[in-house]
């Protein structure tokens, strides 16, 4: 029994994302070589424009660890974005403290939904369900104008860019291009590692992984259910208002539709990343992988430039479907094997 | 007497639709406080005209997504999101089959319009049948499940209209979502009303002259159980799925010849969340089990009124879903199991301090 | 609290809604001491040590531990932990998608200064720990890789590594081999020779008197006594866990049987993996068989393999001479099965249906959805079967969960009862049943026999059996040992289920 | 890390528009990140895009239809700048948040073209704007109806009430701010201003509730086609006259083919033009540059008609001095208009 393969199911997936990942991109780099795929700086884009949803699906990895569900972030996403732009633009804030403001809305936020649904157990989906629509209904409230960010020190903050000193090409109007990295990409990167190290290496991020796996045994092994799942919400909205603040640094602007439907963008990430939607097994690098995946459809959909951008939700709920499969297919054979 | 009268109270309170009926009673009450006119009904142009016909027109959809809903929730505690993405595809399907791919504006039809509203019901149930599949066979979690259908009909319905709205400028066809004419009659209520009523009327046939009502509410509460005494639990969820499919296949229909297009972007959006609103208003617990189909009704139409009492308030569009989510935080609370207990307790010490008396009341 | 004990409760009492769980049991370990825990399913040995270790609340009593002054409530398993009690619950309490190191150390896992988990260090204790303990397993890898009798092993490695003043064993060894079975034993002995209070609950009575000191029997949440080992034999710990003394069991005989020579079951090599070795067995029309062994030694699972209820992994069945593929419960219903399941809770009620549905859903279920039974037959049957056997109910549109448990069960009787089946399976049928009814339903069975249907009737009861039964079969560790048609004496029963030649 | 300038420097002079069609065939490539296709008019606005730049003229697409989603266009524009296409046109979704990646696009030597919507952004950032003045239409549709309400003599208190589009749009705000310029000065009675989000659906739910809530209603703005058609069912469901011979004027905006078709009808007395043909002027100017010149303004707006049911008003004045033309709708307007 010792010489058991370590590459169980769960780990499989994980290398299925990665695998396909690599050999979406490599058909990309073919295909649309002329295109300019191939540059260094389309798979740096990937990231720029996908940072803020990197950072959101690692929350909603954390969630759906424990075996729940956060459909709220894309509103709060959305209600972040409105309060930083309202209170840089219209109250005069200093990028710092709608910083602040926002991290906190999004604790406090996240520590609403983690009372209703790890204390007083009522199903994730209904109260983060009353949060999306409580928080897209904010937005409004707030103001139903778009309003543009004007403040300096943030427009510089979205401006700053990191110059990569390798992979350089000179494109067709003669102009050398070198790839470069944008701040939201930096502070992505960090999130999905501390995500990780947290999730490794501390007895929270392993109670989650716990609850998930089981919750009455993790309770009598001695584990506060409870705060953990509380917790969990928390740092989703959390990581999530981190996320929105990536976001408004790429767009620079609220309104009410901002960031809509980008919940079910998180939640397809973590899934093709390879987390269990029953909680307990995944991890954030296979969600990074799957926001980089989704990512990667879009590209090749942009790159097409002849298709509807319809066949990109549909390739992506394809690519769900599959997972979800093949998550069922592995539990089944599981259970056959245990019997 | 009082005492009578006080069993009677009693029974009206202890029914699972005296909370849903309270709600609806409320928002109306509300708006009669507001303008009396509310409540009027009159004939106007030969139609039936008021607030209340136009919340009994408007809820239709919502009805009839709520009756598949309640289903799905009772039968597996789980909620099909799928529905209003579904709707837009059933739109464009029909529509689609109706004037050819392609096709923007059309003022003659291919084939008989009936056979593109059955075409494009039929692709509701079809859709069903893949949650169904997914949740039974699969044992996929409902709501994960129905994601897929979630993102991907929407845009396979655009797909299907070319990425356009397909409009269908033949009269027949606004008569399902609009009103219904016989020669040069014109049926004084709108069609949806109708068709709403019908599919109820089905829904409750279905459920009450077979035993598909007991079965679903056996493998809700008790799959072991249902499954030890004969009943193919597999089997029972996945028709609540397909019923649901071909549910948002009728209300997709509807809200198609309501506006005699195809709009794929916007027809049925965000209509799961009401409809499955509409079956917690109604008093079901989301957790499955137990339903009652008139419940949710109720709750469908409660919504309706909700929503046409903010927009005759004048809230904005975009804020309404503020007090929506208030209303659900506070309806879910209430049916907390923990909540509840404690509730219990409370009442349980209540009466243990005032001994009998509690008991009297 | 005495010198010498580790532990003592007094007068615990516990309700859950319906049923008294626990009435004023008293409870006293000593250090080293192995103290077996006994009593039939559902005599609330489970729920002691969850109102112990902080599970559950219980509404009265005084728990005291060594070196805590005053009583003590635990409020979560943690608390009971940090105060030394280590647990292994009944059902293997583990997270199957951890590793194995990280389910040994979880909640304590070995930390650096930055407060981050050690993994390294983790993994070599975690390796140490099983290797101590002889078992092979490779802790890096995920629990689900490995079978429930490892697993097992794991959560008793994880409770004796807390380093507890007290152990508590639920039923640890219901998976366990012979092999793994010796492997706790010389554990559990090292750990007694250390001081440490072991708490020991098991059906098993050959390990009752193998390892053990003192035991202590309940029975329906009371309090029955303690006995050192020695001086309680086994067949007298046998008739305390039921209730009945050697001298009532006076066995009484119905004069005639009703047996026809027609087969109407017969099993060849049918089995289970893991829950019941291949059997055979027939049954003739109009006979009934008893089901007897010791607790959790696999009736159940006999009957649930015949009807289908778990589908046969090996073996045929015939039924009334023809061969039958049994898929589902459904298509043992169409041959003329009923079955009455052990566990009222999870497969017996549909909760919130009211009396009338759930007597008739089996009925229903056998027509077919589409030939819904009208109102009026419903509930003719309802009232029949209310009337017949005596349910307490102001009405039938009562949901089920109103009523008390034994009402239930008759209620699920009756819905058996409604389909006429040719052939029932009745699990513990008169579980939580009073006396008068009890003969009532033993008057049934023997009714039912004498139309010519046959029954398997497992009870608890083996009186109940000896008034009923035309033969027993006798059950031991999910393997048919034996059946007794002639000279079916209490004792002669008694001695079988004991099992081995030490009859003291 | 060092922030700031591409290391390209100067690049902005090193953009040489002739030397750019290099590529192994001479067709231009042009990228083009639309709005999404959301409307009839949206529809419209993609095919002369798509009919313009046909590879029959020289010219090589690559449409990019960015569903609503403000991120998805940032991550269109930027994968644009890998393709090294010759031309990039955006149809903002948002307003504002462009200037960093309008800047990439410059560093790399693409003059981007913007269309339609208006953008916040540095002017030198982009080469030039082409589109619809939107207050300009509201600001006529006030004036046509103060000219209408003269003609009919109708002078006593005049109660409106509005179907807005999309709160937040450029169009819905440019209408409205407009139009109501003209509801102040003319002492009218706004009864009432909703969001119709520019569907049908929304339309008819909106008039409905309007005509339970007022009794009196003389004119319904409507800020598209669609609302407008929406309106209609509804008054016509409620037994009201409306359009030519009717009680209640309507008045609507794009001026699409089937809203023409129910201006001749006499169901809709005005519509307003936006016009969504702003291709050809991109075109135009695209040639300007190609030939080393530079667009004549910054600004371009698109030429728009104002059409009419009947003449009872044929020409009129604007507050802002602008003279306006009305076209009656005939069979020939009719069939001129393709969308
Ligand atoms: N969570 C619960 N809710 C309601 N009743 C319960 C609960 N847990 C146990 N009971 C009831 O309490 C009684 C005692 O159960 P307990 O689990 O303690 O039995 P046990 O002696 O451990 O039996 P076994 O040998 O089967 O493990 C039973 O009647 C059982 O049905
Ligand atoms: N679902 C299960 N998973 C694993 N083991 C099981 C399962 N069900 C039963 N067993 C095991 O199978 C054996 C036989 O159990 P069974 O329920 O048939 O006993 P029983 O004789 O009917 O006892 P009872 O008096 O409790 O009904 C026991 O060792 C039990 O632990
Ligand atoms: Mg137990
Ligand atoms: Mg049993």
């Amino acid at each position: 029994m010792k010489n058991k393969l370590k590459i169980g199911g769960n780990n499989l997936l994980l290398l299925i994302t990665i695998v396909l990942f690599i050999v979406m991109y490599g058909i990309g780099c073919v295909i649309y070589e002329d295109k300019g795929f191939g540059h260094f700086q389309t798979l740096l884009n990937l990231l720029i424009t996908n940072a803020g949803l990197i950072c959101v699906a690692c929350g909603m990895t954390c969630v759906m660890l424990t075996g729940g569900i956060d459909i709220s972030v894309g509103s709060l996403v959305g209600l972040d974005c409105m309060v930083m732009a309202y209170g840089m633009t219209n109250l005069k804030w200093s990028p710092a403290v709608a910083i602040a403001v926002v991290l906190i809305i999004g604790l406090v936020f996240g520590a609403v939904q983690g009372f209703l649904i790890g204390v007083l157990g009522i199903q994730p989906f209904i109260i983060t369900m009353a949060g999306m629509f409580f928080a897209r209904g904010m937005i409004a409230v707030i103001t139903t104008d778009m309003v543009n960010i004007n403040n300096e020190t943030f427009a510089k903050w979205a401006d700053w860019k990191l110059q990569l000193p390798f992979g350089g090409y000179t494109n067709r109007h003669g102009v050398m291009m070198n790839p470069f990295i944008r701040m939201p990409v930096i502070i992505a990167l960090l999130v999905v590692v501390i995500t990780f190290i947290i999730l490794k290496f501390t007895k929270f991020g392993r109670s989650l992984y716990a609850v998930g796996g089981s919750e009455s045994s993790a309770k009598l092994m001695g584990l506060n259910v409870k705060k953990t799942k509380m917790k969990a919400y928390m740092l989703s909205s959390l990581l999530c208002s981190i996320g929105g603040i990536l976001y408004c640094l790429n767009s620079m602007c609220g309104f009410v539709a901002q960031a809509k439907f980008m919940e079910m963008d998180a939640i397809a990430s973590s899934v093709i990343g390879g987390t269990l939607l029953t909680g307990g097994v995944g991890n954030v690098i296979g969600t990074l992988f799957g926001v980089l995946i989704k990512g990667t459809i879009d590209t090749l959909v942009n790159t097409n430039g002849k298709l509807l951008s319809s066949w990109s939700s549909i390739a992506i709920s394809a690519l769900l479907c599959f997972f979800i499969v093949l998550q069922a297919v592995f539990a089944l054979v599981k259970e056959k094997k245990k019997e | 007497m009082s005492k009578e009268k006080n069993s009677f109270w009693k029974k009206c309170t202890g029914s699972k639709l005296f909370f849903p009926a309270v709600c609806l009673l409320v928002v109306i009450l509300v708006n009669v406080i507001k303008s009396p006119s509310f409540l009027q009904i009159s004939i106007n142009n030969g139609v039936l005209y008021g607030r209340l016909i136009d919340i009994a027109n408007r809820g239709s959809e919502i009805a009839i997504l709520a009756i598949g809903m309640t289903l799905t929730i009772a039968v597996s505690a789980g909620t099909d999101i799928s529905v209003g993405s579904v709707m837009a595809l059933v739109a464009s399907c029909c529509c689609t089959s109706l004037v050819g791919y392609g096709v923007n504006s059309a003022s003659s039809v291919k084939m008989p319009i009936i056979f593109g509203v059955l075409f494009g019901i039929f692709i509701g149930g079809v859709c069903g049948c893949f949650n169904g599949f997914m949740v039974s066979n699969l044992k996929v979690q409902p709501m994960v499940a129905t994601l897929v259908l979630y993102t991907a009909a929407r845009a396979i319905g655009l797909v299907v209209s070319n990425n356009q709205n397909t409009y269908v400028h033949v009269k027949q066809y606004k008569y399902l979502g609009n009103f219904w004419h016989i020669g040069g009659w014109e049926c004084p209520i709108p069609t949806p009303i109708f068709v709403a009523v019908i599919c109820v009327i089905l829904a409750t046939l279905l459920l009450k002259k077979t035993a598909l009502g007991m079965y679903i509410q056996a493998v809700g509460i008790n799959p072991k159980a249902a499954r030890i005494m004969g009943i193919n639990s597999g089997l029972i969820i996945f028709l609540c799925y397909v019923i649901c499919g071909l549910g948002a296949g009728i209300a997709g229909t509807v809200a198609s010849s309501r506006i005699y297009s195809a709009d794929s972007n916007n027809i049925g959006l965000n209509f799961e969340m009401d409809a499955i609103l509409a079956v917690a208003l109604g008093g079901n617990s989301l957790a499955g089990g137990k339903f009652s189909l008139a419940g949710s009704i109720i709750g469908a139409y409660t919504i309706q009124a909700l929503s046409t009492t903010l927009l005759a308030f004048g809230v904005k569009t975009e804020q309404a879903p503020v007090i929506k989510a208030i209303v659900i935080v506070i309806i879910v609370v209430i049916q907390a199991p923990a909540i509840q207990s404690y509730m219990k307790n409370r009442k349980a010490r209540k009466a243990g301090a005032t001994g009998g008396e509690a008991v009297a009341k | 609290m005495k010198e010498n004990e580790v532990l003592t409760m007094r007068g615990i009492n516990k309700t859950f809604p319906g049923v008294k769980a626990l009435n004023g049991v008293d409870f006293t370990l000593r250090k080293g001491e192995i103290h077996a825990l006994m009593g039939e399913n559902g005599a609330g040995k489970s729920t002691l040590i969850k109102v112990l270790t902080g599970v559950y609340d219980f509404e009265a009593g005084e728990i005291r531990v060594d070196g805590i002054d005053g009583p003590v409530v635990n409020h979560s398993t943690q608390e009971a932990q940090e105060k030394g009690i280590a647990t292994v619950y009944q059902e293997v309490n583990l997270c199957p998608n951890l590793t194995v190191a990280e389910n040994l150390f979880i909640g304590r896992e070995p930390r650096n200064a930055l407060g981050l988990i050690q993994w390294k260090k983790m993994n070599k204790m975690a390796q140490k720990i099983v290797d101590d303990l002889n078992i092979d397993i490779d802790v890096t890898v995920a629990l689900e890789n490995y079978s429930v009798a490892l697993q097992q092993m794991v959560a008793i490695a994880r409770a004796v590594d807390m380093d507890s003043k007290v152990l508590i064993l639920d039923e640890p060894t219901s998976s366990l081999d012979d092999s793994e079975v010796e492997k706790l034993f010389k554990m559990m002995l090292r750990l007694k020779k250390e001081g440490v209070g072991i708490v020991f609950v098991t059906h098993f009575l050959e390990q009752v008197y193998a390892v053990c000191d003192m035991i202590t029997v309940l029975r329906n949440g009371e309090l029955v006594g303690e006995y050192p080992v020695a001086e309680l034999p086994r067949v007298e710990l046998v008739a305390k866990m039921m209730g009945k003394n050697f001298d009532d069991l006076a066995s009484i005989k119905e004069a005639e049987s009703s047996v026809q020579d027609e087969i109407i079951i017969d099993a060849k090599g049918l089995g289970h993996k893991g829950k019941i070795k291949p059997f055979d067995l027939v049954i003739h029309k109009g006979e009934v068989i008893g089901l007897t062994g010791l607790l959790g030694s696999g009736r159940s699972e006999l009957a649930r393999v015949i009807y289908g209820a778990d589908k046969s992994q090996s073996g045929t069945l015939k039924v009334k001479g023809k061969e039958a593929k049994i898929n589902s419960p459904i298509d043992a219903m169409k041959l003329g099965m009923g079955f009455l399941p052990d566990d009222r809770k999870a497969e017996g009620v549909i909760a919130d249906l009211s009396i009338r549905e759930n007597m008739i859903l089996a009925v229903q279920a056998k027509r077919g959805m589409f030939r819904l039974l009208p109102r009026s037959e419903q509930e003719k049957i309802a009232d029949k079967y209310i009337k017949e056997i005596q349910v307490k109910t102001p009405s039938m549109e009562v949901p089920i969960s109103q009523l008390s448990g034994g009402n239930q069960q008759k209620v699920i009787l009756g819905r058996w009862l409604a389909t006429n089946p040719d052939f029932l399976i009745l699990d513990e049928p008169t579980r939580g049943i009073d006396i008068g009814t009890k003969t009532e339903i033993q008057k049934l069975i023997i009714k039912l026999a004498k139309e010519g249907k046959a029954v398997i009737f497992i009870s608890s009861e083996i009186e109940e059996m000896l008034r009923t039964c035309d033969r027993m079969v006798v059950l031991r560790d999910g393997v048919k040992v034996g059946e007794i048609d002639d000279e079916m004496t209490q004792n002669s029963i008694m001695k079988a289920i004991a099992g081995g030649d030490k009859d003291e | 890390g060092s922030s700031g300038e591409s290391a390209g420097g100067s690049s902005s002079g090193s953009k040489d528009a002739s030397s750019s069609s290099s590529k192994s065939n001479d067709l231009i490539s042009i990228g083009f990140a639309q709005v999404g296709h959301e409307s009839d008019w949206r529809t419209a606005s993609t095919e002369s895009c798509r009919s313009t730049f046909s590879k029959e003229n020289g010219y090589d697409l690559s449409f990019v239809d960015c569903d609503n989603k403000s991120a998805d266009q940032l991550e269109a524009v930027r994968n644009f700048v890998e393709q090294e296409v010759d031309y990039i046109i955006i149809d903002p979704i948002v307003e504002t948040g462009w200037d960093t990646v309008l800047k990439e696009a410059k560093d790399a030597g693409i003059p981007v073209l913007v269309i339609d919507r208006n953008i916040k952004a540095d002017e030198s950032l982009y080469t030039a704007w082409v589109g619809s003045d939107f207050t300009a239409e509201g600001e006529s549709a006030g004036a046509w109806l103060k000219a209408y309400l003269e003609a009919k003599k109708k002078t006593d208190k005049v109660n409106i009430v509005t179907i807005a589009g999309t709160n937040g749009s450029s169009a819905q705000i440019g209408r409205t701010k407009g139009f109501n310029k003209y509801v102040k000065a003319n002492g009218w009675n706004l009864l009432d201003e909703q969001d119709g989000d520019f569907t049908q659906d929304g339309g008819q739910k909106i008039m409905e509730s309007y005509l339970k809530s007022y009794k009196d209603i003389d004119v319904v703005v409507c800020q598209n086609d669609n609302e407008a058609f929406g309106a209609i069912d509804a008054l016509k469901a409620a037994g009201k006259t409306y359009g030519k011979d009717g009680d209640i004027i309507i008045i609507s905006f794009d001026a699409t083919n089937a809203g023409l078709k129910d201006v001749k009808e006499g169901s809709i007395n005005a519509d307003f033009e936006c016009n969504p043909l702003a291709a050809p002027y991109v075109e135009d100017i695209i040639k300007k540059i190609k030939d080393g010149g530079k667009p004549d303004s910054q600004k371009v707006y698109v030429d728009e008609a104002c059409f009419a049911c009947d003449d009872t008003v044929s020409s009129f004045k604007t507050d802002e001095g602008k003279d306006i033309t009305m076209t009656v709708v005939d069979d020939k307007v009719l069939k001129e208009r393709a969308y």
